[in-house]
């Protein structure tokens, strides 16, 4: 425990003065003149582990070795041995524990303030989660302890896939993919399966023009050819064009509905009618889910397959870019090459993994996929049910409609027009074209100086077809009052731009650190800390 | 809020957006919500039908193992600032979780002796997957070569993601417990455009990665990849040292739980020349307007949502919280810790062959250097071996058919060791194992 | 889940405007200009949870009544019933979550930073013991359960007893008080029932005048009163003074060793002798015992009655003002007047709670003491055993010495002189008189400024002896880098003021909130928030 | 460090300043100390030993009561910045924890409709005792009069605490199962400090809290000290509306774990005229130089760090971190929900009583209105019931005579209510009881 070790005990107190300074209190800042405010957090240079700590100091004591011991080389030849170790911190653990105590501080996240970033969902993340996911049961079971013995585990599995089975409106699921681009990948493959299956060998996807980046990226891995579809006037899909592109080299459409524009597609139907007309597959990219869960349903719509994100519409919690969870659901036609093994409920009501399906695609990483995750969503559906999933969606329009409406006040919306429609579903778009124009700020330095105010930007310059986009998602769970303190924000800051834009270009101010340099990051990749 | 959206009742804004024939018109058929307490009452008793590394004593490893958990990782885990954000699009106000990526960079390329590290991928079995999709963008050759060794589920996922882009996977079979080297220098040839093997192998044999790295590059221009298991390369040779290219592997044992086998995370190491085809997020070093050193993600030329179609991945939404565990548990070990810990893996390991293999009805699968886990050859049903066992509260370890389907892999159980499993323990699997298979073989005796 | 309720729905949007807004983000800081840093906390006000939320928020989800409801008065005559109930907040899960998390923020803690505060022991506080202590066969153990299905907890307190017996040299031991002053007067009511017994009454209880405040105030709760014994020049109990004051009328002497100047006292045995010689109790305040751990013990030093502080000596978090415990240990002489129950061994090995202890002074709270410390400090002295505890203790001595030869440097010392003796125990005392004259600055100024460098300033003016006192406490668990860093800074400090002293005096800037009005406070007390 | 300090080895250090006469020339006689993992297992045995009220269906009350501890109060718990702060010695960086003491301040006057409340105190019955300090140092008179309907413990901690300073304590017996009226009236007199009673009393009967303050006032001029059951106040008449002058409780109901008895918090509220004689830490609102609003310890001359001898009450570390649960459990609850909560209990309460009350060998101890609780007479040894009980897994209640020790308690059963125990669970226990009453009166009756 006590990082006090051998080589400080008769150290010369000055041999250590080179080394970095322990944390928040190692380093003495800069003194600042009397009645200027610093930012403690802006004081503290950068520190890694890596540079802290000093040779002896551990925090894992190595339980001793309590079997014979031979020649090491009885064990493990010398040439498969590493000559060094790798050079791992050597710290105690309160170092541990302030160093990274620290560092979280100079974090923002949704428990400090309000997130809108468009396309992700950024809901309240309820701690029950947390403490469910940890029981032992859940948290220290062996993904292959024997199914006979880990039934809590497959019910909680068969009760959620059911549960996204009636959310989406199709009869089968695989929980098995990570994440949502690891879902497409599945259901681009699934599609593929669906096709070759028939004797039929189609090369192409279409996507929207404001489709995300996952998705023309995930065609490619898939072996497809990616063609585009145009947008209308109204933010939907270009019908004509659709009609124009939809031959029968294409295997399936990959949509989001609402898009990213945050506009439901009222030509759903027919868009379906055009895909399924010409023997392609329909994929529901699950993303903006958090819009319908229980007003309308991916398989009703007639998506062929659907995937989910848990960590956006069920809440489990991002943790800085995952883990995430990206369930697949599927109609019958194509259910048989879903990936294997496949959760079934037999006679007796226990549960079983069937390895024996001939026509799946195979599996798509080790194990049932991720599990934790399935358990913090299922506690979600449980806490909500069916009508709270509702309530969910319809308070999540509901803020985005409000805001919106908030955002179209005088002052605001000359500068920042809604790109397209009217109403939204629970995201807009805006666009920053006018306020580049006319204040001589971009979406960029708004996002900026919205940091000084405690705020996460929106997500910015996306869709890529809005000039300066910004694209605003509030989520169910934020306040009346958090919105309308957003919305003032926006507004002051576009005044203040109005007086003077070089405060925004210059922000933030009060940020750990302010703007930082992207293209020096890219041009000379410094990736690692070196070491001594 | 409705006065000021200019709509007389919420119903609206759904009647004005929604095509009717696209309305649920019903209730979802979903049970009521419930209250807190009775949600973590439902989640307990499916906890509680569960049988957990805390309920009985299992050697049950194949991928995930049951390493302890330091406490402080639990504390940083559910830390707001570490579980709320999503993925810093805004390095000014997520320098946490940036310097988070950037030191687990760091601690990854010192575990593998490789330069360039990602900020994570999903896990193991598809992060083999993710290297093979570097190899095929980087040499557009059309085959992979994989050892027989590896995880049966990393072949299989390979397999999956392969089809897809047309690409073969060619299985090499091993020999005496690894990789057959003659087999495997005749398999790769020009047009192979991975070769990939586990280190160690599915069946805890120490692989020569030297030589097959070596054999590989002499019989062709593949990139060599390895997938390697994070504890054992506290002692063992590390792949940068092996001529590996690419080596990737299963973070789980870096301080995240088992959690029925995910989330954890991927680790993914490359040579410096693929570092502009690297799948994920990267954090990089910078300084801001007024020089003070920072993070941001970098290289995103690479990444889906930039170059859409032809990015180096499709990977979005990682592992970022897994891989702060990850790094948080390497620094919890240190410098020392992981090489005492890996000697204590070997000796133990070690112990426990010789003495299960001296058991009547059993015997080693192999004679090849072992780390962590090995296998053995049970003369008898491995299912009902393992069943007696569990009666006395023990969990043998994997029984290697069932999760392989393989015909050569009746009767092979793997057993895994972890500092949590001590001699006393191991004896006490001894007695155990040994009256399965004595009780076993009574039972099959016709009598 | 959802903070949208129906008042919200249908309300005007203007209509909440004059709400208090929600937590960081609610308010609309005052813009400010380009290139000043702002600190963001301070652009924050202060609201209470009280201020926030609207009408029919809420969090809980009563479970539905499931039994059949009568008359409301079957249940509960009108006239007992409340008319109006509490006025609580209002508020989602969300908000309370962002509240507390943003309140959180305004707090400086030990996993932040150094925290020197002498005489409280801020050793680092391990994870594992709140892992092990939320353990639900611990916390969710009730009190009255019984000891035959308790047995665990009742084997880990026996543990714990024994250790702290062998600790402290003193052979009884009983962990009911709830903190240090708790033990206090147990341990005072313990010699006052001890006299008792002997058919003597006697009413005086001595204490040194560097005696921390709860001693006196002890003694006076217990009904003695309090004279008081000098400390000669080298810091110590002045021996003439006690022999002086030393007669027949006293019950006990109370002391700490090493006393709060951080020095040993050389004559223990001495003074052992003096107080045993009039037939009182030598009573030891254990609030300095991670001096001595492993390396002397109380008992063997003359003393008959212990408290231990769990929350200093054996690093029970301190909570931000509790909970602690306060074990005490005591003699043979004493054991008879303990509290009820005692912890008893059967000879079977199983343990049981003896209530039958005819001339036990009694309980001092109900049930069994803060059995989640116990477990908290139970873990500590297993991680750690009897060696670790003396290292902890080494190290402690260790780091103290360093740092005070650290400020014993040219440009320190001058100013903030050792108030007693040469080397220290685990803290020393500083004065910050000359300071005050020839920099004028006083030692509160000093920790004010220290607060704009990221650490906690140490105990300032007590010992009440020492003029303008500074008690530094570094601990085992801080790094050499830490403690040279605060050398520093503090050297850096006296230089700042030295240039211009009105830095300083102005300290702090760079904190949530400035130097605060705390006559104001008291003069005109708001203790609660008006509600509406 | 040590050429810095000027020494040649740390033993110089002790050798300087121990005399060898004291000094520990041994090993102390511990155990080696323990790596993480090992402790950890060593803790978990120790708690896998008890039978928590995860483990059966429980109805143990008696001071301290299973509710559901929501999880966020962990989570807020467990933040470094409420954990491992000191108290709030330097307010500017503790502001978070101070504003939590004010907050919670404000809750518990809300609570009780009184206007002034501490910061809390250790528990409930010490909370009593330093009520009565409160009164002793108001008045100096020289006797208490308590309800024989309190906690046996809290009068027990009140003896003992009184004795030190030469108080007497006189206890009233009940009637009917509420203290008697005119045994109340009869022993209070010019000379009485404090006239204290619990609300609801010990035996779950709600006391006409209004009739016995007023006859306390009209007999003498004691502190009216009330202690009462936070959770019933939802519903119950506060007693700041019955004339109560100090209100005290036990405050581990408010989202504080069971803990085996501790840590909680007692919560301490009273009139305006008491506050500069109040007990512990207070914070107070105030400004800072630049005008924010903050928050100090304030009214410190009444602690003993300031008064020593001449402080209120001797208490330094309090409960701070507990009473964050309390004001947070009570946020979560929120103003409908303790309403909500309260009729749930009264409601369930008078289910289970007339339920269990009807069993053949079962009656009500009284007939007052119950809230949260109740006790009942059972024709039979309770100890041997309750073990029959136990083997079915449910834990009927407390034995109370084995609380009290007294005689009249004998066969009497306390059975606590909370939400987390449904209709079906007192059905279970109805079921479980009669069959334990009736096995034991077989037993009992001689063959
Ligand atoms: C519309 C859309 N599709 C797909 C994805 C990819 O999901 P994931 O990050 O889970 O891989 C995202 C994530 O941002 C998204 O917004
Ligand atoms: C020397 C000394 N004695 C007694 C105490 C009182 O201990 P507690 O706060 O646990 O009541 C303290 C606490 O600061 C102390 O420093």
């Amino acid at each position: 425990m006590s990082p006090i070790d051998e080589n400080h005990l008769h150290a010369d107190p000055g041999i250590e003065s080179h080394h970095p300074s322990s944390g928040a209190n190692g380093s003495v800042p800069a003194l600042v003149a009397a009645g200027v405010r610093a930012s403690p957090l802006q004081l503290q240079a950068a520190t890694t582990i890596f540079q802290k700590g000093a040779p002896g100091r551990r925090a894992f004591i190595c339980p001793d070795v309590d079997v014979p011991v031979l020649d090491a080389s009885e064990f493990l030849p010398e040439r498969f041995r590493r000559s060094e170790g790798p050079r791992l911190p050597e710290v105690s653990e309160p170092e541990i524990v302030r160093h990274y105590v620290g560092i979280s501080k100079r974090n923002f996240d949704l428990d400090s303030g309000f997130y809108p970033l468009g396309s992700c969902t950024m809901k309240h993340n309820p701690r029950l989660h947390e403490r469910v996911a940890a029981l032992p049961g859940h948290a220290r079971l062996h993904p292959l302890q024997d199914p006979e013995r880990a039934q809590g585990a497959l019910e909680l599995m068969w009760n959620l896939q059911g549960a996204l089975s009636e959310i989406s409106g199709l009869p089968h699921v695989s929980l098995q993919p990570s994440a949502g681009s690891h879902g497409e990948l599945a259901g681009v493959l699934l599609t593929r399966a669906y096709h070759e299956d028939r004797g039929e060998s189609r090369h192409k996807v279409l996507t929207p023009d404001t489709a995300h980046g996952t998705n023309p990226a995930t065609v490619t891995m898939a072996g497809f050819e990616v063609v585009k579809v145009a947008t209308n006037e109204n933010g939907g899909v270009d019908i004509e064009d659709l009609r124009a592109k939809a031959d029968t080299d294409v295997a399936c459409l990959m949509l989001t509905n609402p898009n990213t524009l945050g506009l439901f597609d009222p030509n759903i139907s027919q868009i379906a009618e055009i895909v399924h007309g010409v023997g392609a597959t329909l994929y529901y990219d699950g993303a903006n889910l958090n819009a319908v869960m229980g007003l309308s349903r991916p398989g009703d719509m007639g998506f062929d397959i659907v995937h989910f994100n848990l960590h956006k519409s069920f809440t489990q919690p991002h943790g800085g870019g995952g883990p995430g969870s990206g369930p697949i659901a599927v109609s019958d036609r194509v259910a048989p090459y879903l990936p294997v093994p496949v959760l079934t409920r037999r006679e007796d009501g226990t549960f079983a993994l069937d390895h024996d399906r001939p026509k799946s695609i195979g599996r798509l990483r080790g194990f049932h996929g991720n599990y934790g995750c399935f358990v913090r969503s299922y506690a979600y559906i449980c806490s909500l049910g069916g009508d709270g999933l509702k309530d969910a969606s319809e308070a999540a329009v509901l803020n985005a409609n409000y805001l919106l409406a908030r955002l179209r006040q005088h002052g605001v919306a000359e500068y920042l027009p809604l790109a397209y429609g009217d109403l939204c579903m629970h995201e807009f778009v805006l666009s920053g074209g006018p306020m580049k124009r006319e204040l001589e700020i971009k979406t960029l330095d708004l996002a900026k100086r919205l940091l000084d105010f405690g705020f996460h930007p929106p997500t910015v310059y996306f869709p890529l077809l809005v000039e300066e986009a910004l694209m605003v998602e509030p989520t169910e769970t934020e306040t009346k009052e958090t919105l309308d303190a957003f919305a003032d924000t926006i507004a002051a800051i576009l005044r203040e731009a109005s007086d003077d834009p070089e405060i925004a270009r210059g922000a933030p101010y009060s940020t750990p650190v302010r703007r930082l340099d992207e293209v020096l990051a890219a041009k000379q990749p410094v990736i690692r800390q070196a070491l001594g | 809020m409705l006065a000021a959206i200019g709509v007389d009742s919420l119903q609206e804004i759904f009647d004005r957006q929604i095509p009717p024939a696209v309305r649920l018109g019903r209730a979802l058929e979903l049970p009521d919500g419930l209250g807190e307490a009775d949600v973590y009452e439902h989640l307990r008793a499916l906890a509680a039908r569960n049988t957990s590394t805390e309920d009985e004593l299992s050697f049950l490893g194949a991928g995930m193992y049951d390493h302890y958990v330091p406490a402080l990782i639990d504390m940083l885990m559910e830390r707001s600032e570490f579980l709320t954000p999503y993925t810093p699009y805004q390095p000014e106000i997520s320098q946490g979780g940036l310097q988070v990526m950037f030191e687990y960079q760091t601690a990854i390329c010192e575990l593998t002796a490789l330069p360039v590290s990602n900020a994570s991928v999903y896990e193991g079995p598809s992060a083999v997957a993710a290297a093979g999709y570097l190899a095929k963008l980087h040499n557009q050759a059309s085959r992979f070569v994989v050892s027989a060794g590896m995880h049966p589920h990393t072949i299989q996922t390979l397999r999956t993601t392969a089809h897809g882009y047309g690409m073969d996977v060619l299985e090499v079979p091993l020999r005496d417990g690894v990789t057959d080297p003659d087999a495997w220098a005749r398999a790769i040839d020009g047009n192979t455009s991975a070769a990939i093997f586990a280190q160690p192998n599915f069946y805890g044999a120490v692989e020569d990665a030297a030589a097959l790295s070596a054999a590989a590059k002499g019989a062709g221009n593949p990139v060599v990849i390895a997938q390697v298991d994070p504890i054992a390369l506290g002692v063992l040779k590390a792949p940068g040292e092996c001529g590996v290219d690419v080596a990737v592997g299963e973070g789980q044992p870096l301080g995240n739980r088992l959690d029925f086998g995910g989330p954890s995370f991927g680790f993914f190491a490359a040579r410096e020349e693929y570092l502009r085809r690297m799948p994920g997020r990267i954090a990089g070093e910078t300084v801001d307007v007024d020089g003070r050193r920072g993070f941001v993600l970098t290289l995103q030329t690479r990444e889906q949502h930039i170059r859409r179609e032809k990015a180096t991945s499709n990977i979005c939404t990682s592992q970022a919280l897994n891989a702060l565990a990850g790094v948080a548990y390497l620094t919890w070990l240190g410098r020392r810790g992981i090489v005492e810990l890996g000697e204590l893996l070997l000796a133990r390991t070690h112990y426990a062959r010789e003495r299960l293999a001296g058991l009547p009805g059993v015997e080693k699968l192999h004679e090849q250097p072992v780390i962590r886990e090995f296998a053995l050859r049970l003369d008898g049903n491995v299912a009902a071996i393992r069943r007696r066992c569990a009666e006395q509260g023990v969990n043998p370890g994997v029984d290697v058919q069932a999760l392989s389907g393989r015909e050569e892999d009746r009767g092979v159980l793997l057993v895994a060791i972890t500092e949590r499993r001590s001699r006393a323990d191991i004896d006490r699997l001894s007695d155990v194992l040994a009256a399965a298979v004595a009780a076993e073989t009574d039972a099959s005796v016709p009598a």
